[in-house]
Order: C-alpha cells, then structure tokens, then sequence
C-alpha cells in the first residue's frame, strides 16, 4: 500500500531489466556507481544493453564486468580510457561506441528529467560531433541541438535514502547520478544507508522521492579508488 | 627551453586574484604550484566541486572525493559539492574564468585538438569540448613540437577538432603566443631560445613583434 | 447537485494508492480532505514542496513555508523541497500523475480556460499553463453553469485558453464527465439531477450512454 | 584580496543598479523575498526597471513598495494579484506587464544561469503566449521555444550564506532564488545568517559562490505571511 519503494535487494530492484535495453548508470570513473545493481546485471546475463554512462569502467570493476560479460552493445560516455576489453571490443566492432562531450550527457538527462525534449549547447560545434546536428545561432553563437535522453532504467547510487525515495549523495559522488535519477522510465537507487521517511532535513535532499522508483540498501560497497593520489606525511606531494 | 614545471610557471603568472579556474590534467595540474603569493584563486574540477584541495593525506583518501582527473583530493573551507549539470552549466554560463588545457594541436585562428588521433584508440573528449565551447579566457600549456619534431602551432589543425576559433594563448616549452587576427603573436621566449628557432619551429602564422619579452 | 465538498468527494474517488497528486486554489484544495482510508496520496505544490501536510496549527505558521496559493502549510515526514525549475521540470516531465484544478471553461475537444476574462483585471495563469500543458492525467472542478447561467462545457471556449487537448475529466455539481473523441462523456449524474437538466445545461456536444451512474 | 564578496550593507550590495536596468527578484508571493534590497531601492530612487519576478508583492511590502514609487517601468511575472496600485498603473498604461507561465519563468531563469539561450516548453501551446514565439514538434507533441532572460542584476534572498558566497535557502522560501541566482550578471545575495567559509557543508549548498558577487547579512526580516492559514488546537481546521 501506499509508496512501496523499498525492495530487498538488487536483484528485486533489477527486475524487467531486459535483453536490449537502454540503461543510464550513475558514477564517474569508478566514483558514485552502483555496484550492487552492476553486479546483479552480471547475474542476470541479460544482454545487448545500451549504457549511457559518463565512463565504462575498469577491466575488473564498475560497467567494466558487464563488458567482460559482452552483454553491452552500445556505450554511450564522455571518455572510456583505462579499460583493455573495451578497447578490444570497440577495435573489433563488437562494441559499438558513441562518444558525446561530458557536459551534453548531463545536460541531455538533465533535459530527460525536466521534461525538456532539447537543448542547446555550444560544445561540439564545428567537430565530428556535430556531424548530422542540427545547428542554431543565438546572439551571434552557434550552439548544437542536442535530444534528451530515453532511458528504460536509470540505475544511482546515493549515499543515504529514505523509504520514500528521497535520496542524498555524498561528496563527488553525486556527479551524474541526479540528473539520471531525474531521467529513469524506471529509476533504481542503491544506498548505503535507507533510513525511515522522515529522518532527512526535506531541504536537504538532493533528489526528491517522486523520480525514485525502487530502493534498497547494498548489500556491500567495495568503493574503489581508481588514481590514489596522496601528500606524504613529510609534506611533499 | 622551459620544462613542464617552466611552462605551468609562466602560467600562473596569468592567473588573477579572485578568479576561478579549470585546470586540465597534466601540465595544467602543476599550475596550481605556482599561483603566486597573494593570489587566491578558486578551482573548479567539472565532475562537480568548487575550491578543490591537495591531495589527501596519505590514508585520508576519500573514494567519494575525486578530481575529474579520478585523482583523490580533498575540499577546503568554501568548498561547494554540485552535480554534473550544474557543473558544465557555470562552464556554459562562462561563471569560470580562467580554463587551462593541453592540446596536441593549435591553429592560427584558435582551433584546437587534443582528443583523438585517427587509428589510435579513442579515449574521448570528456569535459574538453563543453570547456573549450564555453571559456571565455582559454590558455594552451603544450609542448611546442611533436615527439617527430613537427611544429604543433599550425596553419589548420590536422587532427580531429575539439573547438573552434576559441583559444586565446598558448604557452609552450619556446614562448608565450597570444592567438589573435589568425596568427600566433609572440610575446615572450624561453630564454635560451632564439626568435629563429622560434620561427622555424612554427608552422602557423607567426607574428614577431618589435619587442619579445624573456620568459622570466 | 453536489456542492462544493460532494465535488472534491467525488473526485477523491479518482485519487489512487501511491498517486503523486497536485491540487488547485478552491474546490481542487477540498479533495484532499475525502481521499479514502487507506489511500496514500502525496501533495505536490508548484512553489517547491512534495509531501505538503496540513496547515500549521496556530502560533506554529512558518513564513518560509507556504504553498503554491501562499497559504501557510506543514510538512510531512518524507517531505521535499526544492527550487521552482524543479518542480516544473518534475511536473513537465509527468512526475505528477494527478493535476486537479478549476476552470471557467472547458469544451469538447478538452481545451480549458480559467486565468482571463477580457475587460477585467489579469491577475496571470501562474503554473496553470504549465500544469495542463504537461500533466498527463487532468481532472477539472467546477460549476456546470456560470452565476448568469451559461454552460461552461462549451463547444469552444470563449475565454483565452489556458491548454489546449488536455483536459480528460470534468465533475460538476450536476455530474461527471468524461472528455474524448470531442465531446463531452456522461459518466454519472448527481442523485437529483435529471439527465434532462443535463442536456439543457450542457452547450457542448454530450455524449449520453445507455447506464449513466448516480454520483455517490 | 581573494574573493571579496562581503558587502556591509543593501547599500553597498545594490551600487551599480541604475535606472532602466533589469533586475530578477526571488521569491514566490512575500516568501524568501529580498526584503532589505528591496527597501535599498525605494531610497535609491532607481527608475524604468524591468522586473523579472513571479510575483509583484502586495501594495506595501515586498515589490509592491517600488510601484508605489513608480520605479517599476514592467514587470514580468506569472501572477500579479493582491496589489491595488500594480492594477491601477496597468490599467491606466503606466506598467507594462508580461505575464508568462510560472513555469516557463523559472526554466528561462535557469536556462540563463546554465548557459542554454533557448528552452523548449508545452507550456502555452495553443494560448495567446504563444503568440508570435516559435513552436515545433518532439515526438508528436507541440512545444514553445522560450529565451533565457538576461538580468543585469539579480536580488536574491537566502537563510544562510557564507563569506564566499555559498548559499543555503530555508524551505520554500528557495523556490526561484537558486534560478536567480545563478542568473544574474551580478548577483546580489542577502541572508539571514552571515557565516565564515568553511562553516556551510559542501554538499548541502543549493547555490555555490561562484554564481553570488556580493553578499550580506540583512539588517532585519519583516518575513511577513501572505496568506495565515491554520488548524485550530481543538482540531478543526
């Protein structure tokens, strides 16, 4: 009854996730995704995905073990470096591959989640990446039209989240993944912590329970750190 | 001739009291060494945090708190946490005022490539396009020639774009180039460096002015 | 003929179990007070709230927080708030699943207009050309007749339009009406309403079927 | 030195707004307006402003005390009620008046602090706002393209702010101040509560600094209540 959001696991939360579908999965690098469901679609074997994420993960972590798994067909990412079976199936053509600049993939969920069916943006204009857009110059600039994004799922991670969806990220790992909450047909949050509706400060929620379809609490984040970069005690950097 | 240290030196020189600042990975990085005393600046880092830090220290790391560079940093006080939206919008509105980046090659009339060479795996571009479309005040930190000996300051750019008509200054292990009327003008030169070699290393447009600072 | 209170009744009937709900000045306001035992609905105000709750009690209004007819109001546990290009982007990307509202006008091929009468003072449409622009699912509240006696269910509006095809149900004090294929839908008639009376006061094309339901 | 963002007063904080200029002003209804700015500009005696703000505040409090100095040439708004003098002076010409969708008056707020010139919108299709904007078709549905305001100013209200600028607003007295904010050539924020750097958690600012130029804590909030709605003790409402 009511807002049943919370499912137990991530297997509960992936379901209908299917063969050829198109997924949006949050993160950066290796910063703010959502393992649980990544390691659930590696479970589930399903197949010929389309993933539109920043990054494609590491040999042997993030959307990098669904690449092992050949179970995606299409990346859609800003940059994709750092992953040796990527390169391989993009180099054979196994992969196919469309590489967009970062801010024109968050500003096209962003225009996902608020309803906007394009917007414009000046990054690209004049490259190959405006080859076959549609241009328009406003105040003497020239900017791309560029479409909202339509996802089937959109799958986040959050740091807390609250029975009824209300999710808060911490630190860098927010990045993409509100704009994805917003943008989800179906939108899936794993977090650390689910708390009771009512234990989050209402103006302190980055992204409202109302984009938030399923949620549940991971059963465990290894959280790795992709470039551990550190000043030493001694003071050199 | 300046090393990386040379090149992210004579650049922090260009960097304004109260400016924010995106700096790219690489050369652009060591800038920040540099920013003279008394100069505060703010740097933004576009997966989405203003007033980035140093690193942390060791065991301080923080697997939430990265650079675009997917390096570890930390915050300092003023530090603000936004999403990936948000990030690229203050880029697009131009809020950041100072962007520095490397290039592979830049043209006279202020092309730039620095994302994809033909044959080669492709990375992407990742934040490199909105950045350079957007900036207003855009600075070049490369070496000037290739690893072949082949000038990277050129007539067209023969790489795959990342921009257009959008880079004001490149500094380069030669010189100082400010980017204006569709040619390279000089401004300064590495001191052990001669204006010829200069000209002979430029296959641009060059400029030579009456007066060419040292590089100091 | 229902009154106003056994308007927002009938509609509450509409209201289902996990609904994401945004109600209007007026009638639209009364259908929260009638939503069903057991039925969990929450309240989306236009000015950056999700999880309105009821107005304060008194001595404990809060200026900060009011609703999108800037009454006083509370939140609930699980409330959230948020800017106004949010809330419109939630409510243009059919987050919202219920928009109820009134209307001056409404006509048989679902257009509405209540924000202008020519000749009088324009106060402005707010969000309502936003909700009924975007809300996939829209119920009108109103009078079937104005104060002079006309029929509001028109063939065309007269007014300004505040949307166009967008409106799919119309309740009334005399009944309930379902907007489709350009005409007006008898659904159910008030218990002392006579399907007569209906036809007489109905201007716009009314489709009457052969069991018409008592509103209950 | 550094970022000097700190001002004394309204008085400093609003040098530079001239006669003719264009200001957005936060708010929605007398909700998280800028209450001391606002009064700095009834003394300042500024003329010809456009106004960009969803509301017109009522005959004495809030914009409503610049059109009883007639400082107000128009007003873009999306609703203008409860003002006796703003509907004498637009019925008799004096103010020119703009009224657009609420909706469609935030995402131009945005799209402006976003760098995005245009934005496509339902909202209005088929009304006399439509009248003479361009329309197009996104998978079968009519939308309006709508421009990104351009504000010399923008006036802003916040709970808390800090010396950098960073802001946080307070319930829903947010509502089109964020948007504001992040709109203005120059923007004017003031606050309730002044803070030193480092004191506002980084993930919970709605508005980072960079966006604000100049900020204060406000000498005094009338904070007054539009509407005083309540449920009585003994239970009715």
């Amino acid at each position: 009854m009511g807002f049943n959001k919370v499912v137990k696991n991530a297997n509960e939360a992936c379901q209908g996730i299917e063969d050829g579908m198109t997924l949006m999965v949050g993160g950066f690098g290796l910063c703010g995704i959502p393992e649980n469901c990544i390691a659930e679609l590696v479970n589930k074997k399903v197949k010929e995905l389309t993933c539109i994420s920043n990054n494609a993960g590491v040999d042997d972590f993030g959307l990098g073990l669904l690449l092992q798994g050949k179970q995606v067909k299409k990346m859609i990412s800003s940059y994709v470096g750092e992953n040796a079976e990527f390169e391989r199936q993009m180099l054979s053509g196994e992969l196919e591959v469309e590489l967009i600049p970062q801010g024109t993939l968050a500003t096209r969920c962003m225009a996902a989640g608020y309803g906007m069916p394009a917007i414009y943006t000046p990054a690209g204009v004049g490259t190959e990446v405006a080859e076959g857009k549609e241009t328009r110059v406003f105040n003497g600039k020239t900017y791309l039209m560029e479409y909202a994004f339509d996802a089937d799922f959109a799958i986040v991670k959050a740091w807390k989240g609250d029975t009824l969806g209300n999710l808060i990220f911490r630190s860098t790992a927010r990045n993409f993944n509100p704009m994805m909450a917003m943008a989800g047909k179906i939108t899936i949050a794993e977090v650390e912590e689910l708390v009771p509706a009512g234990s989050l400060d209402p103006d302190q929620i980055h992204t409202p329970g109302i984009y938030v379809h399923r949620i549940f609490q991971g059963a465990k984040f290894e959280k790795r750190i992709e470039q551990r970069t550190t000043r030493k005690r001694d003071g050199s950097c | 001739m300046l090393d990386k240290n040379g090149i992210a030196k004579r650049i922090a020189k260009e960097v304004k009291d109260g400016m924010y600042v995106n700096l790219g990975i690489g050369i652009p990085t060591l800038v920040a060494n540099y920013v003279p005393e008394g100069i505060e600046v703010i740097l933004q880092s576009e997966n989405g945090l203003l007033g980035m830090g140093p690193f942390p220290w060791e065991g301080e790391e923080d697997a939430d708190l990265i650079n675009a560079g997917k390096q570890t940093v930390t915050t300092l006080p003023g530090s603000s946490i936004f999403d990936s939206a948000m990030s690229f919008g203050m880029i697009r509105a131009q809020k950041v005022d100072l962007t520095i980046l490397g290039a592979m090659e830049v043209s006279e009339n202020g092309d730039i490539a620095n994302w994809k060479v033909p044959g080669k795996m492709v990375k992407g571009m990742g934040g490199a396009m909105d950045l350079v479309a957007s900036a207003k005040n855009i600075i070049v930190a490369m070496q000037h020639c290739d690893k072949a000996g082949n000038s990277k300051l050129l007539p067209h750019c023969t790489l795959p774009l990342t921009g257009i008509h959008c880079i004001q200054k490149v500094v380069t292990d030669l010189g100082v180039f400010d980017i204006k009327d569709g040619a390279f003008h000089l401004v300064e030169r590495a001191a052990d460096v001669s204006i010829e070699e200069i000209q002979a290393k430029t296959a641009g447009k060059l400029v030579i002015p009456e007066a060419v600072g040292i590089v100091q």
